[in-house]
């Protein structure tokens, strides 16, 4: 049954776009019509959800014809239900969204075929978390990129949309290439493509088909330093298309990675381990380069890098406390990892949301160039303001359940675990310290930039509220933020069932999730803290109040040119950082008794796309044209290759008789 | 009859030689034509005997590759009035010398294979080897296209050549075919030629690298 | 855990902070010679910006309101998470120093957002500062505290010090004494005392929690200081219960023993802030980053 | 005579109907209808012939990989001739006499190549299809064009010419080893044990590079980026689905010899060496390319890597080799028709002068690039599955190697086809290119949606004749029937 809810809301979702072709292209009716099917296709998968998370059993759809011999099937277990029901309806509130962001009255020429695609990517997600065989896995995997790709592509017309949109593309083949490796690998060990508990398996291979299959779902989820199309993608994409990408797309990587431990016998712990330090330099880099940043979208692109990190390091404990046996380790880092998957979706897409906003508004995304937005588009800040508190992991909202929840499992390795392990789980928590600071640093300085102080230009004063239909979606997430921070009780059976499916082990000895977690108490210093910021600031407020200046020390005409920026905002920690990051600094300098204007800039390149992966391509790329030497146009030297070649094939057969 | 055989082989091999040496289009085709001619009377000297099917093909290879073919060739040659030489990449004693190496591999080459008692003595595989080599030869050193369509007659004579210790496993409309094949091939190529000399007023060569990458 | 208990120790939470920064005060001037204010002066500053009314900049938003009331909500929440005079705190479950560590990156997160929020050069300043300065601080933190988790084996508040850290002291005094110097550090950098900043100063450039409260007057003043000297009091008594094992005992003996504590430890640093100097900007993201390699030494002994 | 040979006669009792007819506007329309009727005819001839498994010792016959052949071209010249109206009625201003006849000729000519079981007849078929193709690829009648049918002429003739040298030698070896000497498969392949082994060797070299170069193998495939950037749309993708598969088949038939021989080791090394160095080739030389046509040619060279690296990995490996020569044969109908399309209304074949094609032409603009995915491999595409179990076959052979080579060039390839492709599709056209709003006709993009639906529908399902069709083909190649 929720397998056959599943199908109908993937299918749903797929035919989103199409009811939009039949009429005009600048008529709003395709835009309600897709936001209607994705709407229901959302319910579909939150029956199905339901249906899987009250334990109703369920026997998985097959195709009804062989392929190559190969019985290909869906269905939905816990872990599956646990990420259908962000891939299916996270869509949907972009689509509401996109209703007034990206009308089709507003962008005729490309609001349909961002229509379709995001239909399709909504589809793909569907089908990868539903998959049970590597063909169904497979085809939703590249249908769900190449949508996504489409996606990002939207505004096709801009040279650097273009170039990010290809950066993307090519990572995302060179995941699918791995993925196909390592299923191939899966089926040359063990007979089979299925995605079911393997029960025996060569350890070499074991390593092999995880270590393929890692390197896949970490370009696709954007570890570093596999995360280069991360940041051009999320940036040029249109907003809601961000969020959808850093809602869910990216945590398709991360269900892989899951779904593929649950898949093999545990791992040696060097796996865990190895994923644990991927995350925490994820996180790190993630969270430092995002410091850097002068672009909201780009900011928040790298932000995703840090949780993605985050809940890396979740699963890398996880899984070490798999290898050896410590079911509440495994609990908690599993747990952890994957309610920040559901937490990261909802936070990280209402920040981009309320990003949007706030291009919306004011037509960019330059944070220096903004400011003063609180005052005009107030809910839009409010939204970012919890937004911002949620991913800093800040109580009481949601983030910090989940990180709280990452820590007590490298809390408890830390002191439960020996050797190397131990020292690993150790150097982890003050990291994860550090990347909290330093995303608070991060989220204070662009929530002050962007939407406190004054308007630095006048495209930042012209600013206005967002209208509804891109309020809603926000208000939806900023709810469900608080109240998964309130009361996380709320998603304690549907993480439970994810863990179970993820280990069934855990259903038959393990102790329950309750038990470890302590969302109680968590629960109630949360309301405590509500209840007693809203009681001081009542009692604070009592008092009336007059208007006037900032006072600024009793300078009187403060110019808004004169608040802090963002960039001196960061510059401390930057250049604390600067011997890792290599900040590009642009200035010319101060000199003589009366200096004339001065400027100072600084750009932060990414490491990996434009240190390394860039230049190497061009060199590639030259390299590949002096072969081109070779075809010349002279048909003289065409034949004499075949002469040659005709030459060596007979020397090679003849060294192979003797 | 071997030694009738050696006799027309060893003609063929000086015609070889002979092409790779001179310096006037006009030779090199007639050469090539005078190898088709030789090539129908090994036929006949070889098979010539064993029915009038073998006699019909053995005429049939001769007036095609000895007459027909050159006739094209000439033809072509005669839709275009300048510059009738051959100019090669190489020099013409560079060529000899490289002709004289492919006779000699081909000599060994065919020692290295082991051939049956009555092809013993026979220089039939070497001499389809050499000429098939010299086919080569005129085709990558040659500049123009009319001398690479005789390249790639001499490479198709010399296969035949060693065709002709396989009579028996052909079928004559195979063996026709084959023949055919050809003709219509040369006859293709001189169009083309004729083509390339309309629009580029010469035989081509130089020219005919628009092409690349 | 009795209701009284509960009641002693949020009174204690709201009451004792303004006293100790009363006793630091008083030191200070009593080493600088002078006389000095009434230990209750703070107390009565308090009140009297409570009785004042608002002056808002035009520039403000809600925001603005937002960082004082939640500086004074997180740090009494986690004033409910340390135990001053039991064994336990009110709040603890395991993984609570969790919740502790980052209910003051709440409050520090709205405090630098409020700052921001007027608009003025200065006050982003020193919200830059803050930011950048409590980042490093963060890991410090946690690194101290897992040299407790490590030799405990317990990850509540409570758990790692509300049974007296005697026998600790006893077994592994070095971690300890490294864990204590390193929470020191971090208990004056994140209270923005000398050598980080001078919370005596208002119009110096190097200041950091006071810049950020510039245009904060009367009421709203009035709670960022409260807040301040709360977080100020909980994080101190969280390093005396470590640094002093608590005997066991009835609990007006061990409330006695946790005050007179804290009273040592005002003394301490006002006697600190008096004999020693500002350090300069630049280097007091090395003094933090020595704390957390004080605290890592101290873990490498333990775990080795 | 046998009565197969219909499937040949039909064609060219059509050629020259097409000849004789005087309308430019109703002689394209004898493609379909020839296309057409060779389906009942070929259903007839393979019925009526009995059990295909069983070739005649006859010149002329069925075997599986004939059967495959020609069935799988009949179905690819029917959607290709159905594009041929659309297209000839948008180059009305080029007589098509000359076109139709031989693009009918050549059909008969593949029948013919698909039908023959004796050596010398392959010979023929083969060098009449590069003969036909000639005057096809000179449509353009311009220098470019010219130079190319040259070029394609004389490389195809040498190599063509070298297979002949092949097949000779394989018959002196079995002269050689004193058994009757003949020229037919079947029974070739009967006494492959007792030839001789250095003649047999030689020749199966030879026949490789032969077939090899019709097939478009690096370092022999120099002609194919010339004749398929200068052909019109239409013929490129007969040669890229048709004489490639062609030649392909033809190599696995003399490959199979050499199994039979118990001497395939070297074959084997060679086909591998070919593939890897077809598949890095088409790679490198695709990277920047300018011209999106010949960037197709490149693409074919690296299919045609991919088909040799299968087929050399055995077993499964052919198997999806061949379901790989169908996926590619279809997928490569996508693309040059589709190029077809944009080059017709944009006039140019170089990224420079052609960009923005979705939205000027959104249907055939979305058929090229969703033609770019299948072909490279993507799931849930035809060409992902056979891709996927050649993969497959070399890693569960052990070949880790190559199968890590086999993953690195494909994403060469991706990345080197993706850009070309993206820079033609995506952006905005040049302004003074600003073409005339043309609609796209139906008939100019229905052929091309049946190629694609084609692609994905062998993608997600392949029927259980096919599937027994390719396996008996593969098995015959191994003897293993």
């Amino acid at each position: 049954m929720s397998a056959a809810l599943a199908v109908a809301g993937i299918t749903l979702a797929a035919l989103s776009g199409f009811p939009g072709l039949a009429v005009r292209r600048d008529h709003p009716a395709g835009d309600r019509a897709a936001a209607l099917l994705l709407g229901l296709a959302a319910i579909c998968a939150a029956a199905a959800s339901a249906l899987v998370v009250s334990g109703t059993p369920d026997a998985p759809l097959a195709l009804p014809w062989l392929v190559l011999g190969e019985r290909v099937t869906v269905g939905v277990d816990g872990l599956s239900a646990f990420f259908l029901l962000p891939a299916l309806g996270f869509p949907f509130l972009a689509s509401v969204y996109s209703l007034a962001y990206y009308s089709a009255a507003d962008r005729p020429r490309s609001a349909r075929r961002l229509r379709l695609a995001l239909g399709f990517l909504t589809a793909g997600l569907g089908t990868v978390v539903i998959a049970r065989h590597g063909f169904a896995f497979l085809a939703g995997w590249e249908v769900m990129a190449l949508a996504a790709f489409f996606s990002i592509t939207a505004e096709d017309e801009r040279e650097e949309v273009r170039r990010a949109g290809f950066v993307y593309l090519a990572c995302t083949r060179a995941s699918t290439l791995a993925l196909i490796g390592a299923f191939a690998w899966l089926h040359a060990a063990t007979g089979r493509l299925t995605l079911d508990a393997v029960p025996e398996i060569e350890s070499a291979a074991s390593t092999a088909i995880f270590a393929l299959a890692g390197i896949g779902f970490a370009l696709k989820a954007g570890a570093v330093p596999l995360h280069l199309w991360l940041p051009g993608a999320h940036a040029n994409a249109p907003s809601h298309v961000s969020a959808v990408l850093s809602g869910v797309l990216i945590k398709v990587g991360i269900y892989g990675i899951v779904r593929f431990a649950s898949l093999l016998p545990p791992l040696p712990v060097a796996g865990g381990a190895g994923i644990l330090a991927l995350g925490a330099a994820s996180a790190v880099l993630g969270v430092a380069y995002a410091l850097g940043q002068h672009e909201l979208k780009r900011l928040l692109a790298y932000h995703s890098i840090e949780n993605i990190g985050i809940i890396l390091m979740g699963v890398g404990v996880g899984l070490v406390g798999r290898s050896l046996g410590y079911r509440e380790i495994e609990i908690l880092g599993l747990g952890g990892a994957l309610l920040h998957v559901w937490n990261h979706a909802l936070f990280k897409g209402l920040l981009f949301l309320a990003a949007g906003s706030v291009i919306h508004a004011t037509g960019t995304g330059e944070i220096d160039a903004l400011g003063g937005q609180a005052r005009r588009l107030p809910r839009t800040a409010l939204f970012f303001c919890v937004g911002a508190v949620a991913i800093c992991g800040l109580p009481p909202l949601n983030g910090f359940v989940s990180e709280l929840l990452v820590c007590l499992g490298l809390l408890h390795a830390s002191v439960s675990l020996h050797g190397s392990e131990r020292l690993i789980a150790v150097i982890a928590i003050p990291t994860l310290a550090l990347v909290g600071g330093l995303a608070a640093a991060c989220f204070a300085k662009v929530f002050g930039s962007v939407f406190l102080g004054e308007a630095r230009t006048p495209a930042a004063a012209s600013g206005h509220e967002a209208p509804r239909a891109m309020l809603w979606p926000m208000a939806a997430l900023a709810l469900a933020c608080i109240a998964i921070g309130v009361a996380p009780q709320l998603v304690l059976h549907s993480l439970g069932a994810a863990l179970h499916s993820f280990d069934p082990e855990l259903a038959a000895s393990g102790p329950a999730l309750a038990e470890v977690a302590p969302f109680g108490l968590v629960s109630a210093a949360a309301a405590a803290l509500l209840a007693g910021a809203a009681a001081v600031a009542a009692l604070v407020a009592r008092r009336p109040a007059r208007r006037g200046p900032t006072w600024d020390c009793g300078y009187a005409a403060p110019s808004p040119r004169m608040q802090y920026t963002a960039s001196s905002f960061a510059s401390g920690l930057v250049d604390l950082f600067r011997w890792a990051l290599w900040t590009e600094l642009h200035a010319t300098g101060i000199a003589g008794t009366f200096p004339g204007p001065a400027r100072l800039s600084t750009h932060l390149p990414d490491p990996v796309l434009d240190r390394m992966i860039l230049p190497a391509a061009r060199w590639l790329a030259r390299a590949s044209i002096w072969l081109r030497w070779l075809q010349r146009g002279h048909l003289h030297s065409y034949v004499l290759y075949i002469l040659i070649t005709v030459i060596v094939a007979l020397l090679v057969a003849r060294g192979e008789f003797r | 009859m071997s030694e009738v055989l050696n006799l027309l082989l060893v003609i063929f091999l000086l015609l070889n030689f002979w092409m790779l040496g001179t310096s006037r289009l006009r030779a090199v085709i007639h050469c090539a034509g005078a190898q088709g001619m030789l090539l129908g009377a090994a036929y006949l000297a070889m098979h010539g005997a064993s029915g009038l099917r073998a006699i019909a093909l053995g005429l049939a290879i001769a007036s095609i590759k000895g007459v027909l073919i050159p006739r094209i060739l000439i033809g072509a040659l005669r839709s275009q009035p300048i510059r009738r030489e051959v100019e090669p990449f190489v020099s013409f004693t560079v060529s000899l010398l490289l002709g004289a190496l492919a006779t000699g591999l081909a000599v060994l080459f065919a020692r290295t294979l082991p051939l049956i008692e009555a092809d013993a003595g026979a220089l039939l595989v070497p001499t389809s080897l050499a000429t098939v080599l010299t086919g080569f030869i005129v085709l990558t050193t040659r500049r123009k296209a009319l001398t690479q369509v005789v390249g790639y007659l001499t490479l198709e004579n010399g296969i035949f050549i060693f065709g002709l210790t396989l009579i028996e496993a052909m079928p004559f409309l195979v063996e026709a075919g084959i023949l055919l094949d050809v003709l219509v091939a040369v006859f293709v190529m001189g169009v083309v030629v004729e083509h390339i000399v309309r629009e580029f007023s010469s035989l081509g060569g130089d020219e005919l690298t628009e092409l690349r990458e | 855990m009795t209701l009284l208990s509960v009641i002693a120790h949020l009174a204690a939470a709201f009451v004792l902070p303004p006293l100790l920064l009363g006793v630091i005060q008083r030191t200070k001037a009593r080493v600088a010679g002078r006389r000095g204010a009434p230990l209750l002066q703070p107390c009565y500053d308090l009140v009297k910006l409570f009785r004042k009314d608002r002056v808002l900049s035009r520039t403000t938003t809600w925001v603005f309101l937002a960082g004082p009331a939640v500086a004074v909500a997180t740090a009494t929440l986690a004033a409910l998470l340390v135990p001053f005079g039991e064994p336990a705190a009110p709040l603890a479950f395991q993984g609570d120093l969790v919740l502790y560590a980052y209910l003051f990156g709440l409050g520090r997160f709205f405090t630098i957002a409020a700052a921001l929020d007027t608009g003025s050069s200065f006050e982003g300043m020193g919200g830059a500062r803050e930011a950048t300065f409590s980042a490093l601080a963060e890991p410090a933190l946690f690194l101290a505290l897992l040299v407790l988790v490590s030799l405990r084996e317990d990850l509540s508040l409570s758990g790692l010090v509300g049974s007296g850290t005697g026998t600790l002291w006893a077994t592994a005094a070095a971690p300890m004494a490294l864990a204590c110097v390193g929470l020191f550090i971090v208990l004056l950098a994140e209270n923005s005392r000398i050598p980080f900043d001078d919370p005596t100063t208002h119009l110096e450039l190097t200041m950091i929690h006071e810049v950020m409260v510039l245009d904060h007057g009367g009421p709203l003043l009035g709670a960022a200081l409260l807040g301040a000297a709360q977080k100020l009091f909980v994080q101190g008594a969280l390093l005396v219960r470590i640094i002093v094992p608590l005997p066991d005992g009835p609990p007006l003996s061990s409330w006695a023993a946790f005050l007179a504590s804290m009273l040592a430890l005002g003394v301490g640093i006002g006697v600190v802030e008096s004999t020693m100097a500002r350090l300069r900007l630049r280097q007091i993201p090395m003094l933090l980053i020595a704390a957390s390699l004080l605290s890592a030494f101290g873990i490498v002994l333990v775990v080795r | 005579m046998s009565p197969l040979l219909f499937a040949v006669a039909v064609p060219l009792a059509f050629a020259l109907t097409a000849l004789a007819i005087p309308s430019e506007r109703v002689r394209p329309w004898l493609l379909p209808v020839a296309a057409v009727i060779q389906i009942p005819l070929l259903a007839l001839l393979v019925s009526s012939h009995g059990s295909p498994a069983a070739p005649g010792d006859d010149w002329v016959g069925l075997d599986p990989l004939g059967t495959l052949l020609l069935a799988y071209l009949t179905v690819f010249f029917l959607c290709c001739a159905c594009y041929a109206p659309a297209y000839l009625r948008l180059r009305a201003e080029r007589p098509n006499r000359i076109f139709c006849t031989m693009l009918l000729v050549f059909f008969a000519m593949m029948n013919l190549f698909g039908l023959s079981q004796h050596v010398g007849l392959m010979w023929v078929a083969i060098e009449a299809t590069t003969l036909s193709t000639g005057p096809l690829l000179y449509f353009n009648h311009n220098p470019r064009s010219i130079e190319a049918t040259w070029k394609y002429l004389l490389i195809g003739s040498v190599g063509i010419a070298l297979a002949l040298l092949g097949s000779f030698f394989l018959g002196y070896s079995a002269l050689h080893a004193g058994l009757e000497t003949s020229l037919v498969l079947s029974d070739i392949t009967a006494h492959a044990v007792d030839l001789s082994r250095p003649w047999l060797r030689a020749a199966v070299v030879l026949l490789l590079v032969g077939y090899g170069t019709k097939m478009g193998l690096a370092p022999m495939h120099t002609w194919k980026p010339d004749a398929y950037g200068e052909a019109p749309g239409l013929v490129g993708a007969i040669l890229a689905g048709g004489v490639t598969s062609c030649a392909f088949i033809g190599v696995l038939r003399f490959y199979s010899i050499a199994v039979a021989a118990g001497d395939a080791g070297f074959a084997r090394e060679l086909m591998l060496a070919f593939g890897l160095l077809s598949m890095a080739v088409g790679g490198v030389f695709m990277v920047r390319q300018r011209d999106y046509k010949r960037m197709l040619a490149y693409s074919s060279v690296e299919h045609m890597g991919i088909l040799m690296l299968g087929a050399s990995v055995g077993g499964a490996g052919l198997f999806g080799s061949l379901l790989h020569m169908l996926n590619n044969g279809f997928t490569k109908g996508v693309l040059f028709l589709s190029a077809a399309n944009i080059h017709r209304h944009f006039g140019s074949r170089s990224i420079e002068h052609v960009q923005g094609a979705l939205r000027v032409l959104p249907a055939s603009a979305t058929l090229f690039l969703l033609g770019f995915f299948a072909v490279t491999g993507a799931p849930p595409f035809g060409p992902f599955l056979s891709e996927f179990t050649i993969l497959r076959a070399a890693v569960g052979d052990g070949r880790i190697a190559v199968a890590g080579a086999f993953l690195a060039l494909l994403l060469l390839v991706f990345i080197g086809m993706g850009a070309t492709v993206l820079a033609v599709v995506q952006g905005e056209p040049a302004p003074e290119r600003e073409p005339a709003p043309a609609r796209e006709r139906f008939s100019q993009v229905a052929p091309i949606i049946a190629l694609l639906a084609l692609v994905l529908l062998l993608g997600v399902w392949i029927p259980e004749r096919l599937e027994s069709a390719l396996w008996s083909a593969a098995r015959f190649i191994e003897g293993t029937r």
